[in-house]
């Protein structure tokens, strides 16, 4: 065990990828020069830089072109490389829509199975940080509406790295959405090489009046909710996705069966979110349980404005979280 | 470059190949024996070919919702196709691609996109494999006139130059997209474009004599597998038949007379003359030869006819490698 | 009122606000030659054809470039025109994906309003059709998750006609998601100008038993299923929101207040779809009302097949729409 | 062409302005007293005032992350613009664009960007408006070196060329993109991609003189307004500062040498020595222009720091114009 912060546990599961397959590249903007630190040291000098690691062949700067980068790691895996592409922020996705959607998620089924698309996409969210409209997005539920991707969310060094690893070594394409604010986040990782398993939740804390589902930063902030419900008499479940495709529904399923109620704490915006397909998901098949309504805590339908005095009201956190757990139990319950 | 008289009848094969192969789609296209519709390159069999066989075995290559010619110019057996194009279980994709999807990987063949210049950077990326792994390899993307204003082309172009990637740019130049001619939304020549990409750009005005075509694209592969980077080839050549089978448009946007002049330049007859002109083969030979394929197309059409539909469950398969969840 | 089709309104609706406003302009891939008919009639040749009525400064074939054609819409709509853009299929959408997002979508919120971007986005869902993943999506959910655009989903050509020309005179970007399986749908349709509002939905049915809230073609289908079930006796309401942007949750949470149940019938695909909003919003705002699980009918979380042998058993039918109201009915009620 | 004195001073103007402006926005970064980060133009000067001043003041412009110096240049009032930087209330964007994405449409500032490339479009369509509608304004697209490699640029480029609109595409060459130089990512020169598109392409390899540039970028935009389309021109030029303030990052990507070589040619300093030598002003003049310039970014500073921050409600309003559900 070593204590790991995210942004290193990432980086970790990168080098020991690369180490372990000279299938696995990675590619993208600035990525020789490691600005944001995401691959391994802090900088090219140190002696875990990358490029000095592998080589330019393998660790290779892109122009800024995220079409042709997402289209280009897709081919490449279908022809016997392992490509991780750094997108750097997740609003910037959006520029390789078509190949995301046209060629990553539907090539190997449109060739009914001719092609296998070991590829991962990482990219961070910038929410909370002053950036504005145009850095903050959390798009994973638009990418949760398309088949054929895999979807990891991770809220904890350990999930980062073990996850990230699973996904290098996978044999189909993933989408890995780190979040920036998590980034400092420290805890005693396991050392070595380590794989955490697609589509298998964690329970973050058990409890047995209400559980809430929290995704990405809804993690720790559903954490401080739920100390402070303690000192109410509140006893909160705290479940943990990791992936939302797939998705763990049976742990969501049973837990509601053991409380009854749901919150949902997800940082999308709350259309067509990663909540409303959980809420659906609770409302169909564990419906005979539910005693309250299911709440959902998530940034509403605006985007994100600059002025820090108005931005971070708009984010799921700990006393929102705990309202809305007050309010389920507030609920009369069905007799 | 001579090249030798197997090779030259073999392009006649798979230009006659793609021929045959099309009208025959086209039939059944109207007479509702396909669904959907189909795009078919008559008339284009010499850029087709030309380029296809410029290409190694082991080459890769990805093209356009006018698929059919590029795979069977890449080698592919027309059974699984044909079978495709009727949506049957034995389809190359099991029929679950059709018409604008067709992919075989047994000969290189990485998949036609439904989505003009969606493929483009995927023949890049193959490009990259090779330079990464060292195969030697090298790829080709086909693409139209029309797809030659999307964007992703000139990521991929610049790309490929800055890596040094193995590919070939070949613009399929046959004057309209659709119902919309070249020159009335393109802005200069698309060969003109590669210049400031830093690769050699180069316009095969006769894209109907399939040497001219195949010698043009042989340079850019040569110069590709040499490790000398990408190349932007552009062909002018010209759709025979409608956009698609099927379609009608009122709208008289390509006239008689355009029509007809072209007509006369088809690039099947003309390399046929070609070969008994320089003594390659003889009328009996490529009368055997033209039998030969009918019946190849013939036999795919009937390998076709008598495979069965995919079950149902086909259709929550490959959209992971490990099914979970509804795909299970 | 004369009997119209969906494509004659949708062709209508345009040209009666070309002739109404002269900064209403349309551009797209061949529209000139009015190839899909969606531009009143059906060729160049006919007196109603486009091209020769505005003329070739109002009517723009461009180039296969729709990241520019959504981007250049916006900035026209910036600065005097309002433009409609034909995008033909819903599938091509992806390609102009970060226009959508980052500049139609959040311009006018990120410049403080200074913007204004009265633009419409039109294209058609091709699905049920045999023409694969390619041009068979029906991405709108996707949209919905993203704050600032509008969403229309006509199922009638009355609806068609009527949202269509609000979209055109209504101050923000609006989607048009048509339903090519409707082009040919006719009904008697109010002669000249009107508008429908958006965010109001329409009652399609009057029902006690159950509520259905059916989208685009999941209307037709929905009411077969209402008449088949009808002889089983249970009566079905039906309810089409129209447009998803602005959704009109009062509607559907008055219906189900009345029936206690409630089916979604959305083509969308499953995962984050329209119908988990739906369904989201009612677990949330009408708990206490609910009798029965929420049942989302959806097409599955695949790609759509070529062969027609296996493409249409994955939408919604009328079949799969009764099957759920019956399970609906089955569940034990609560006391 | 010979310029008007008072020009020639207004042009001094504006790019004290924006450097003023600019070494103030560092400061306050690093003091935390502007949230997030921004982009300084420092070094940058004459480019974007040269190319500023060849529009009318109705005239459009848009532009990128890099953003401060673009609407300064276009004659926006400095306090709005800091009041923006700090999030305020009275900011150009209520607080709610911030640095990135400053806008002033009063000047014709259609917006910057912080998608790299992806404002160009938006500047090709308010060239659309201008055609359409018959203005005569014109519109200028501001993008970096490492933008001309974003596909959106292309497309943009090539409607502008077949509809003939009325458009600069004006390309900031600060030789870097982030840490990334623009040669190791960049095919051949940005300039050169033009011919492919059919229209000028410039490359202003002095882009650190203010005449240079504003000449250059003249003669395109009288170009597009006498209806003859758009022209793409690249300025060369260098940013003093690091990519973003407070930015550090280990790799030496620009060598000292090289850094040293450009910080000789202060793009205001030499216009100064320009406008003395050529006795355009004498040093009392300048210096009370630099007085003044000082003061105008005091009094912004000062306007900015007097402001409110915007109600919590704020970040509810103008997603729609007529609000509805959570925006109400
Ligand atoms: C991104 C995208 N936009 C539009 C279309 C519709 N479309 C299909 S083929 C076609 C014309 C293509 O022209 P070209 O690239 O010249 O190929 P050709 O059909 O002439 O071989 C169009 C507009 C599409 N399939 N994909
Ligand atoms: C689509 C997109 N990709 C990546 C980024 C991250 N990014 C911000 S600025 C920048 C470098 C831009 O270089 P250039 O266009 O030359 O402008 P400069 O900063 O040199 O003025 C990058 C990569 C972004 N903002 N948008
Ligand atoms: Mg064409
Ligand atoms: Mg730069």
């Amino acid at each position: 065990m070593t204590v790991t912060s995210y942004l290193g546990a990432i980086g970790a599961a990168q080098r020991e990828a690369m180490e372990a397959d000279p299938r696995v590249i990675i590619f993208g903007e600035d990525v020789e020069a490691n600005v944001y630190g995401t691959m391994g040291g802090k900088s090219r000098a140190d002696k875990g830089d990358f490029l000095q690691m592998f080589g330019p062949n393998r660790i290779r700067n892109t122009p800024i072109s995220e079409e042709v980068m997402v289209g280009a790691a897709a081919g490449a895996a279908m022809t016997g490389l392992r490509p991780i592409v750094d997108l750097s922020y997740s609003t910037f996705l959006y520029m390789a829509m078509d190949q995301f959607v046209n060629q990553v998620a539907k090539s190997r089924y449109m060739f009914g199975g001719q092609a296998s698309l070991p590829v991962v996409f990482r990219s961070a969210m910038f929410y909370g940080l002053s950036t504005a409209a145009h850095h903050s997005d959390r798009p994973y539920p638009m990418f949760m509406n398309v088949p054929g991707l895999k979807i990891m969310v991770p809220s904890t060094p350990t999930d980062a790295k073990g996850l990230l690893r699973t996904a290098v070594d996978m044999d189909d394409p993933v989408m890995s959405f780190e979040a920036c604010l998590l980034w400092g986040m420290k805890e005693d990782v396991q050392d070595g090489e380590f794989r955490i398993p697609f589509g298998v939740a964690r329970t973050v804390r058990e409890g047995k009046d209400c559980t809430i589902v929290a995704i990405s930063t809804g993690v720790p902030a559903a954490m401080q909710a739920a100390q402070k419900l303690e000192a109410e008499g509140i006893s909160v479940e705290i479940i943990d996705p990791r992936t939302l495709v797939p998705f763990d529904s049976q742990a969501v399923l049973n837990s509601v069966g053991r409380t009854g109620r749901l919150v949902i704490a997800d940082p999308a915006n709350k259309t067509c979110g990663a909540a409303a397909e959980i809420s659906a998901i609770v409302a169909e098949e564990a419906f005979d349980c539910l005693k309250a309504p299911i709440m959902r805590v998530t940034t509403p339908d605006t985007h994100v404005p600059f002025s820090p005095a108005i931005e971070k009201q708009l984010y799921p956190n700990a006393e929102k979280i705990a309202d809305a757990v007050r309010k389920a139990m507030a609920a009369k319950t069905r007799s | 470059m001579t090249l030798a008289n197997d090779l030259l009848l073999e392009m006649q094969r798979r230009m006659l190949r793609i021929r045959l192969f099309d009208e025959r789609a086209s039939k059944m296209v109207k007479r509702g024996e396909i669904p959907g519709t189909v795009h078919t390159s008559i008339g284009q069999e010499a850029q087709v070919v030309g380029a296809c066989m410029a290409l190694a075995e082991g080459d890769y290559m990805t093209g356009n919702h006018r698929s059919h010619g590029h795979p069977i110019g890449k080698g592919a057996a027309l059974g699984p196709l044909m079978a495709e194009l009727q949506g049957k279980a034995t389809g190359v994709c099991m029929g679950k691609g059709g018409s604008m999807h067709l992919a075989d990987f047994k000969v290189g063949s990485l998949g036609e996109s439904g989505i003009v210049g969606s493929s483009i950077p995927i023949a890049t990326g193959a490009a990259l494999s090779s330079k990464v792994l060292g195969t030697g390899r090298v790829s080709l993307a086909f693409f139209g006139d029309g797809a030659a204003n999307q964007g992703c082309l000139y990521e991929a172009m610049n790309l490929a130059s800055v890596w040094g990637l193995p590919i070939v740019f070949l613009c399929e130049n046959n004057q309209y997209a659709l119902s919309t001619p070249a020159h009335t939304v393109t802005a200069g020549r698309v060969s003109d474009r590669a210049t400031g990409f830093n690769m050699p750009g180069v316009r095969v005005e006769d894209g109907q004599s399939v040497l001219t075509v195949h010698d043009a694209v042989r340079t850019a592969v040569d110069r590709a597998r040499a490790g000398k980077g990408p190349s932007l080839v552009e062909v002018v050549t010209y759709r025979f038949n409608e956009h698609s089978e099927g379609l009608r448009l009122a709208v008289d946007y390509r006239n008689a007379a355009e029509k007809e002049s072209w007509l006369k330049r088809d690039p099947v007859k003309m390399f046929r003359s070609y070969l008994l002109e320089q003594g390659v083969a003889d009328e009996a030979t490529l009368a055997g030869l033209e039998n030969d394929v009918a019946e190849e197309v013939e036999a795919a059409v009937r390998f076709s006819e008598e495979s069965p539909y995919p079950e149902p469950h086909v259709a929550f398969k490959d959209v992971y490698t490990v099914p979970f969840g509804v795909t299970q």
